[in-house]
């Protein structure tokens, strides 16, 4: 089943024998990799296969241990990211590396001040990229006011102003919509057809097979293979990846019910810096069973919504309704406290006390509940219940850590999203607010999660799912919502719509909620986009 | 479980303050060589083993640096950096004086109200700063830099106006504390012989220590507290009313900073006036610090900290050097503990690290494609 | 005086310190000198009580052993510096400053053997059979000054400078007040602190001093008496800016400051600690030490005008007139 | 590749981008100084305190803020890079120190070099702890201020004991740095300040004291700040300092030796500190004196935290420390009296705006403020003159104040206090 490539020419880049111990793991070992010149090459594998690590010893931000580096024919040492640079090669890192703060023209020419200064010269360079690829770009717009889509397109732009010939991109379509994607995928091919050689790192493997003229298969630390696109289904990438076969999807039955559990009636949040509203009029339903999901391209009120639901934020006009109390104006304990679970999308400012041992942060948005607490009033942590209700989230939702007693912030990102899941799954929840619940994490946790949730529904759960992952909405969706500029548009079925249209609604380029396909929830399952987003993606 | 009982983490952690002492020792040495001061004689001043009555004086001493240094230690676990613990225990040790030197109450009531008159109004101070952070938006740094000196003009235009003249004396005090409201101090006579006592109100800091690591570790108050410290965006998600937070703390640690005076007060000086001893806030931050903000951490860097002081107070007379170099050692002893502490976690970390990939590696294979 | 203890063996741990070389070799008296905040050396009141310290060595033969306060101690601190003076066999101990006051009187209730003096306090804190409690009678002097400012101000406005607003300073303020208003009883004073205690930093502070002063003498005050220790340098230098005078503390500050300001320093109060000083000591050397308090006025000579530099030599029948009815209490000067 | 997507995408997100938070131009802070010398000008006029913005009261404030404002730039520096540094006060005394040693041995302007060098050698220390060792940036300052008293002192025990006029405290005075100013000016402005005319004689006070016998030293510092702006905002170093403080790992991964920049700063930190310390000697006091910089490194600290990071901010808030320093200490009774006024109507005018503008259930907002101004107005109206005790409180409430009712704004470099180490970017 591996599809061997055949190379000609002078490959770009040419890695050999890399191999990368950190204390007590081997995170690349015995590493080849050949990419040739004006491809986009894709690297593909698990969470903590290795994939970032490879590219960080490419652009020299971490050496090797032992192998070689060949660049189009010369073998290098790259000590720092400026060899790299001055060797062609740029990199987009998997978080992006931007300083908030700084315009954007600032943190285009820094570190590269010498090409065309820090001022009018530079500025100039920087509109002529922009308008060549489209990237629309303003360079003295400060950064921090820019959302996703931008800052991706920044990270772009910093390659191309030094000149790269060779571009890594580390998972850069994990936080885009399918738009942004598409634009991203756009940009790709005019760099490809300008000779640029493309290395891309990406979980989703539909897209992956979409660009890529040559895919590299990491396992823990190794090349397991080098395959052609053409003639692979995502399923057989997924199954190099993991090294075993995967799980077939399972099926679901609609669960919903007509029990309203979260009701949220014309609901407004006003811009405090006195802009247009950021959310505007909100009507949603959310009934036991039910999984509603939201798509939208990022900055569009999502996270307002969310934090009116969960009490961060109190709406200007509205009315949420729990059940049928009130809660409005209720603290985020007291929503808490009344069962809404809560995933939130950036797991280490929302979600986890990183420096803290995992117990802690399993009680972490639960200090109130009984069952971590003790004594009189319940004023005392019971430390011993929490470890326990830990060890177990840790057998039940495969959370692998040798101990409950290492801070969270020592797990890699996929076991930090798992416990997290498992602290708010095993409280039973009413509602689960869950904003990118699997965001950057490996096929084989991503399904588990999913399961989770939908195990949780099948027992009545009602599900707010806010994700940027199509194929996790339309699998886990009873009903799909768009939010475009603080507005929802109506009820999608996720049975029948299609990307195009969910898109279009996303983008406001059509009269989204006329799309609209099905009204209310419907009870058919849609067992061909669940189970793993592998087999959904060529649409 | 492991993590705990693992004797090379226990015996690292018991090395960085060693480590730190012998580097201390070794860059004073190179000081005072290049200045041509007798090494030798300082040292054997600075180590050689106090007397009794020493001993009880640094023992008092401590504690007082202690209550001060777990004042600064509360905001810092809240990630506020309460500068004004010196302000506070000035205006606070000013009220109680003013207050217990009336003798309204009888005895041991007198203390204990006094006691809660320095916690209030040490508590109000530093609520300023709290207030002025929540509600204005203003740098808790700034605002406890500026209401420190507002206290030093507050508490002496006070102080001149309530001032109990004596008749020969040029010191400015509040009214003595009647007799029957000085807490006794304890005799250890059993254990070293001197007629000097420790303070009574020694007490006060083991009450407060324990307080410290109950409310922190045990209480659910305390949980909410670290969490802001650690991650405010994680806590405010998880429920905690920052703000609130900010303003409570904020005012736990000025009630703490309350106490910092109250052993010299009731078991010393038994006035409040211009002689009584300064600038133990900042003495706090420094010991909070190397303390690591651990209640029993900051109880040794309390002793230590005395201990310099108490042993430098010699220099001049038996070796004739300035003690001025006592702030130099206990300068150097801060960054070398800091940094070694700092080795050693790192140290530390790498250890848990490898722990956490050799375990995983172990049970890779029986888990692999476990997402089913 | 203190690079003595270079020439000391380094390890010897005898090492001899801060001044106690300077006097003859006789194996006279024994003294320990506890001084107040700044020590040695601070150009004001604890160099007075060193001069004092220094004659005895020179003129009696004694053998010292010093020690200085730091800035905001604690009590305690005080009571160990005494100690481990008598300790080290200084059983002859000066303790410089009221802040002592408490130190020394439960010290000499622990060594009843020791003879103790304290300079600026003559409280029931510090009293005892072997305390000799010197204090000056600083209003008086101040009195003198502040008629001779009152004298020559052609103004009819003068200026007040404190270090750091404690009681004791005070009573310079009130007596200079006094002194000027007897002359002049519609002359304006301006008066102005530096810091507040526990901040210390008054008698420190060059720069306010300075400020202070120029504030005085821009808004038509001419003559300036300063209690501030070494702040008093920026008073000096304020007024040799503004050509106006100033008046100078503790000691004859026209032949202490630095040269180039002497000649606006137009009389200063001179309070005698050095005096105070050797007479204790030589009171014990005789075996005439007596307890209790000694207070050094103006009819003991404790304090004074100076007339260095001959700028006050026209009034000076004027002075010595209010200075002889100050001795013979026909002038009562308030002290607060 | 469809630029029209991008358009759209663009104008979906318009409501995050449209947030600008451009800086202010000149001329808006040039009309702020201007109008509140209107106002002081009113003010003196209609009280009479003539002191308020005399040629010698600002001359007093240029000597009390240029300290406080060389340390703030200290701060500024390095936590522009991304280091906290409350060991300002520690490397400013280490100034003093090396001002005074120098300066009395090789003149004064080598005593220039001497301060710059003792306070970079407290900056070493400093970058030593953080940088290199990752320390906590305020664990290692409050050491560094500890060390910097401690060597200080002991250092001038050693040095000055001895000297002709010096002692362990205190050491020899130290010959003058020249004033220079532009000739023949002093004359006619003082005459015209003189006459107490509305505005002019004001403008004639603060011309002279920016132009007439102010000392070299105040020049250089002055440059320093328009120096400091210019490297850290205009120049290549700059944008890769401030990158340091701003995302670290943004700059490595562009090849920025993050280390380097960090290290540096915290360097000239220290200088600026020290330098701090040795105007203290050179200029304010001309010698050294132990305690001599009395917690004036904590409040240039504070004046950059004021300042929001900025330069120009800095000079604001040592500017504002410095006058109300000054004000309070040549006996501003009559002065501070003065400005109740303006502050009375100013609370009162912004209580009744608050009262009007917000909704009915926040209105009372503006009543603390109406109370406070009327308070503040009765007071200027029922007394002559503000009593001594009070004055001396000048400078920490005015600072107090003017962040109570202007903060909010504040933002710190966001990298600022974090501990960076190499190769961390993800
Ligand atoms: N600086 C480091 N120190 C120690 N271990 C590291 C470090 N960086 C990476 N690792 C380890 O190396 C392994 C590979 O990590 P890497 O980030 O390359 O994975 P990845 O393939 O990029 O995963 P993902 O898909 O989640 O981004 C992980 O197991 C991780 O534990
Ligand atoms: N610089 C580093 N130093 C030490 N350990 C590191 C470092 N970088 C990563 N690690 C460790 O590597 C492991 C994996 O980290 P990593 O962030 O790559 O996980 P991940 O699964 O890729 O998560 P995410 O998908 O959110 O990036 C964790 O155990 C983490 O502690
Ligand atoms: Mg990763
Ligand atoms: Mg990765």
């Amino acid at each position: 089943m591996t599809h061997r490539v055949t190379h000609h020419g002078t490959p770009a880049v040419e890695l050999h024998g890399i191999t990368k111990r950190f204390p007590g793991v081997v995170a690349n070992k015995d590493i080849e990799l050949t990419v040739d010149r004006g491809t986009v090459h894709a690297i593909v594998g698990e969470n903590g296969a290795g994939k970032s690590t490879l590219m960080k010893i490419l652009y020299g931000v971490q050496q090797p241990d032992e192998g070689t580096i060949t660049v189009d024919g010369t073998v290098r040492t790259l000590r720092t990211p400026s060899d790299a640079i001055a060797a062609g090669i740029g990199m987009v890192f998997q978080h992006f590396q931007l300083a908030d703060n700084l315009t954007v023209l600032e943190n285009v020419v820094l570190g590269a001040e010498k090409l065309h200064g820090i001022g009018d010269a530079a500025r100039r360079r920087i509109r002529e990229i922009s308008t060549s690829y489209g990237l629309g770009v303003e360079p003295d717009a400060l950064v921090a006011d820019l959302g996703v889509g931008a800052r991706q397109r920044i990270e772009i732009l910093k390659v191309l102003y030094r000149g790269a010939k060779i571009v890594i991109l580390d998972e850069p379509t994990a936080v885009l919509v399918p738009q942004e994607v598409d634009e991203l995928f756009g940009n790709l091919r005019e760099l490809k057809a300008e000779g640029l050689t493309v290395v891309f790192i990406s979980h989703k493997l539909d897209e992956v097979l979409k660009v890529a003229d040559a895919i590299t298969v990491i396992r823990r630390g190794s090349t397991v293979a080098e395959v052609d696109p053409k003639g692979v289904t995502p399923r057989d990438l997924a199954e190099l990846m993991v090294g075993s076969e995967l799980p077939s999807p399972s099926t679901d039955e609609s669960t919903v019910t007509d029990t309203p559990l979260l009701t949220i009636e014309g609901t407004s949040l006003a811009d405090p810096a006195g802009g247009r509203a950021l959310l505007d009029g909100i009507d949603l339903v959310i009934h036991a069973g039910e999984v509603v999901g939201i798509a939208g391209v990022e900055g569009n009120g999502q996270a307002e919504l969310v934090e009116v639901i969960m009490g961060m934020r109190e709406p200007s006009s509205g009315r949420i309704l729990l059940g049928d109390v009130d809660t409005s104006d209720w603290q985020v304990r007291e929503i808490r406290e009344a069962g809404i679970g809560y995933i939130p999308e950036d797991r280490h400012r929302h979600a986890l006390l990183l420096e803290a041992p995992l117990w802690e942060n399993v009680i972490l948005g639960h200090q109130t509940d009984r069952a971590n607490l003790t004594g009189p009033g319940g004023l005392l942590i019971d430390a011993a219940a929490a470890k326990q209700e830990t060890r177990e989230i840790v057998e039940q939702f495969d959370v692998r850590t040798p101990s409950i007693d290492v801070t969270s912030g020592s797990l890699s990102g996929g076991n930090q999203q798992k416990l997290i899941i498992g602290r708010e799954m095993r409280r039973n929840p009413r509602v689960l607010v869950a904003a990118h619940p699997t965001r950057g994490v490996d096929v084989g946790a991503q399904s588990a999660i999913w399961d989770h949730i939908k195990q949780a529904r099948r027992e009545g759960l009602g599900v707010l799912l806010i994700s940027a992952d199509l194929e996790e909405l339309v699998g886990l969706s009873d009903t799909i919502r768009v939010i475009l500029r603080g507005r929802l548009s109506g009820d999608f079925d996720p049975d029948v719509v299609t990307r195009e249209q969910l898109g279009a609604a996303m983008t406001g380029a059509t009269g989204a909620t006329g799309a609209t396909a099905a009204g209310g929830p419907t009870g058919t399952d849609h067992t061909g986009a669940a189970g793993t987003p592998t087999d959904g993606g060529s649409r | 479980m492991s993590a705990r009982l693992d004797p090379r983490r226990l015996g690292m952690a018991a090395a960085a303050p060693l480590l730190a002492i012998v580097v201390a020792v070794l860059v004073t040495t190179v000081i005072l060589l290049v200045a041509g001061d007798p090494v030798g004689a300082v040292w054997s001043q600075l180590f050689k083993v106090p007397l009794p009555r020493q001993i009880i004086a640094i023992v008092n001493a401590a504690t007082v640096y202690y209550l001060s240094a777990i004042a600064v230690a509360i905001g810092f676990r809240m990630n506020l950096f309460n500068i004004g613990v010196d302000g506070q225990y000035r205006v606070a040790s000013f009220a109680a004086a003013l207050f217990a030197g009336q003798g309204w109450l009888p005895g041991w009531l007198n203390v204990i109200v006094a006691l809660l008159v320095a916690m209030a109004s040490g508590a109000v101070w530093a609520g300023i700063a709290g207030l002025l952070k929540i509600t204005r938006g203003v740098s808790e740094v700034i605002s406890t830099i500026m209401l420190n000196a507002i206290a030093t003009f507050l508490v002496a235009f006070l102080l001149g106006k309530t001032a109990e003249r004596v008749q020969g004396s040029n010191a400015t005090n509040t009214k003595p504390l009647p007799d029957d409201s000085r807490v006794p101090g304890i005799s250890l006579d059993g254990i070293i012989a001197t007629p000097s006592r420790v303070y009574g109100l020694i007490v006060l800091a083991v009450v407060v220590g324990f307080a410290y690591w109950f409310v922190l570790n045990k209480t659910r108050f305390g949980f909410d507290l670290r969490a802001t410290g650690r991650s405010e965006s994680a806590a405010v998600a998880s429920g905690v009313k920052v703000k609130r937070m900010v303003l409570t703390s904020m005012l736990i640690s000025g009630a703490a900073a309350g106490l910092v005076g109250m052993p010299l007060l009731f078991g010393q000086d038994y006035v409040y006036g211009d002689t009584v001893q300064a600038g133990l806030g900042f003495a706090g931050i420094a010991i909070a610090l190397l303390g690591r903000n651990h209640p029993v951490g900051i109880a040794f860097a309390a002793l230590l900290w005395a201990y310099l002081d108490a042993q430098g107070n010699g220099l001049q007379i038996t070796a004739g050097v300035s003690d001025r170099l006592v702030l130099v050692i206990q300068g150097v002893i801060v960054l070398s503990v800091v940094i070694a502490y700092e080795v050693v976690r790192r140290a530390g970390i790498a250890m848990e690290q490898r722990r956490v990939a050799a375990e995983l590696a172990r049970r890779q294979p029986a888990t692999e494609g476990a997402a089913a | 005086a203190c690079g003595s203890s270079t020439d000391t063996a380094p390890g010897s741990g005898s090492g001899s310190t801060a001044g106690s070389t300077a006097g003859g070799g006789g194996a006279g008296l024994k003294v320990g000198m506890a001084y107040d905040v700044g020590g040695r050396g601070d150009q004001s009141f604890n160099d007075a009580a060193a001069a004092g310290l220094d004659k005895a060595k020179s003129e009696l033969g004694v053998e010292g052993k010093e020690a200085a306060a730091v800035n905001g101690e604690a009590e305690s601190a005080r009571k160990e510096r005494l100690q481990q003076l008598i300790d080290a066999g200084y059983t002859n101990v000066i303790a410089v400053g009221f802040a002592y006051a408490k130190s020394v009187g439960e010290a000499a209730k622990a060594n009843p053997d020791v003879k103790f003096a304290i300079i600026d306090d003559a409280s029931p804190d510090s009293a005892g059979s072997n305390v000799e409690q010197i204090t000056f009678a600083e209003e008086q002097g101040s009195f003198l000054v502040g008629a001779a400012a009152a004298l020559k101000t052609k103004t009819n406005r003068i200026g007040f400078v404190g270090g750091v607003q404690t009681d004791l300073i005070k009573k310079f303020e009130v007596g200079y007040e006094a002194g000027a208003k007897a002359v002049k009883p519609d002359i304006k004073i301006d008066v102005k602190y530096l810091t507040q205690p526990p901040d210390f930093s008054g008698f420190a502070s060059v720069d306010k001093g300075k400020a202070a002063a120029e504030g005085m003498y821009q808004s038509g005050a001419d003559i300036v008496y300063h209690a501030a220790g070494g702040s008093g340098g920026g008073v000096f230098t304020a007024a040799k800016a503004a050509g106006k005078l100033a008046i100078g503390v503790d000691s004859d500050q026209a032949k202490t400051a630095p040269a180039d300001v002497r000649d606006v320093i137009m009389t200063s109060m001179v309070k005698k600690v050095d005096v105070g000083v050797f007479d204790f000591i030589k009171a014990v050397q005789d075996g005439s030490f007596k307890a209790g308090n000694k207070v050094f006025d103006l009819k003991a000579g404790g304090v004074d005008y100076s007339t260095t530099g001959g700028q006050v030599d026209d009034i000076k029948s004027k002075l010595d007139e209010y200075k002889q009815q100050i001795i013979d209490g026909s002038i009562t000067v308030p002290s607060s | 590749m469809s630029a029209a997507g991008l358009q759209a995408a663009d104008v979906v997100r318009e409501p995050e981008a449209a947030r600008s938070r451009r800086t202010r131009p000149w001329w808006f802070w040039a009309a702020v100084v201007f109008g509140a010398v209107v106002v002081i000008s009113t003010v003196r006029v209609l009280t009479g305190a003539n002191d308020i913005d005399s040629t010698g009261a600002l001359r007093a404030a240029i000597g009390l803020a240029v300290p406080i404002g060389l340390a703030g730039l200290g701060g500024l520096w390095s936590e522009r890079a991304g280091v906290v540094n409350i060991g300002l006060e520690g490397m400013m005394i280490l100034g003093t120190w090396g001002g005074a040693f120098v300066g009395y041995h090789y003149g004064p302007w080598a005593g220039i070099l001497g301060a710059l060098l003792l306070g970079v050698v407290g900056g070493a220390i400093h970058a030593l702890a953080t940088v290199v060792f990752g320390v906590d940036h305020i664990v290692s300052g409050v050491a560094i201020n500890l060390l910097g008293a401690g060597a200080g002192a002991y250092l001038a025990v050693r040095t000055f004991t001895g000297l002709p006029g010096g002692g362990p405290t205190q050491s020899p005075p130290l010959q003058q740095l020249p004033f220079i100013g532009i000739p023949g000016l002093e004359q006619p402005l003082e005459d015209l300040a003189a006459k107490q005319w509305w505005l002019v004689s004001d403008l004639a006070g603060i011309v002279g004291a920016l132009t007439t016998r102010v000392n070299v030293l105040v020049v250089v510092a002055v440059a320093l700040l328009v120096l400091t702006w210019f490297v850290l905002w205009r120049t290549a170093f700059g944008l890769r300092l401030r990158a340091c403080g701003e995302s670290p790992q943004a700059a490595e991964t562009l090849g920025v030796n993050v280390y380097r920049y960090k290290f540096t700063a915290v360097l000239v930190s220290g200088g600026m500190a020290g330098l701090a310390g040795g105007f203290l000697v050179l200029v304010a006091s001309n010698l050294y004196r132990e305690g001599q910089t009395g917690g004036r490194g904590y409040i240039g600290l504070a004046a950059m935290i004021f300042g929001n990071w900025r330069p120009g901010g800095l000079a604001g808030g040592a500017a504002l420390f410095g006058y109300a320093d000054a004000v309070q200490l040549r006996s501003g009774g009559d002065v501070i009296r003065a400005y109740l006024l303006p502050i009375g109507l100013l609370l009162v005018a912004w209580g009744v705006w608050q009262y009007l503008r917000r909704r009915a259930g926040k209105r009372m907002k503006g009543v603390p403020m109406v109370v406070m101004g009327v308070l503040a107005l009765l007071w200027f109206l029922l007394s002559s003159s503000v009593p001594d005790e009070f004055t001396g409180m000048t400078p920490y409430v005015a600072t107090l104040l003017v962040l109570a009712f202007a903060s909010q704004r504040l933002r710190m470099p966001a990298a600022d206090g974090a501990v960076y180490r190499k190769g961390e970017a993800s």
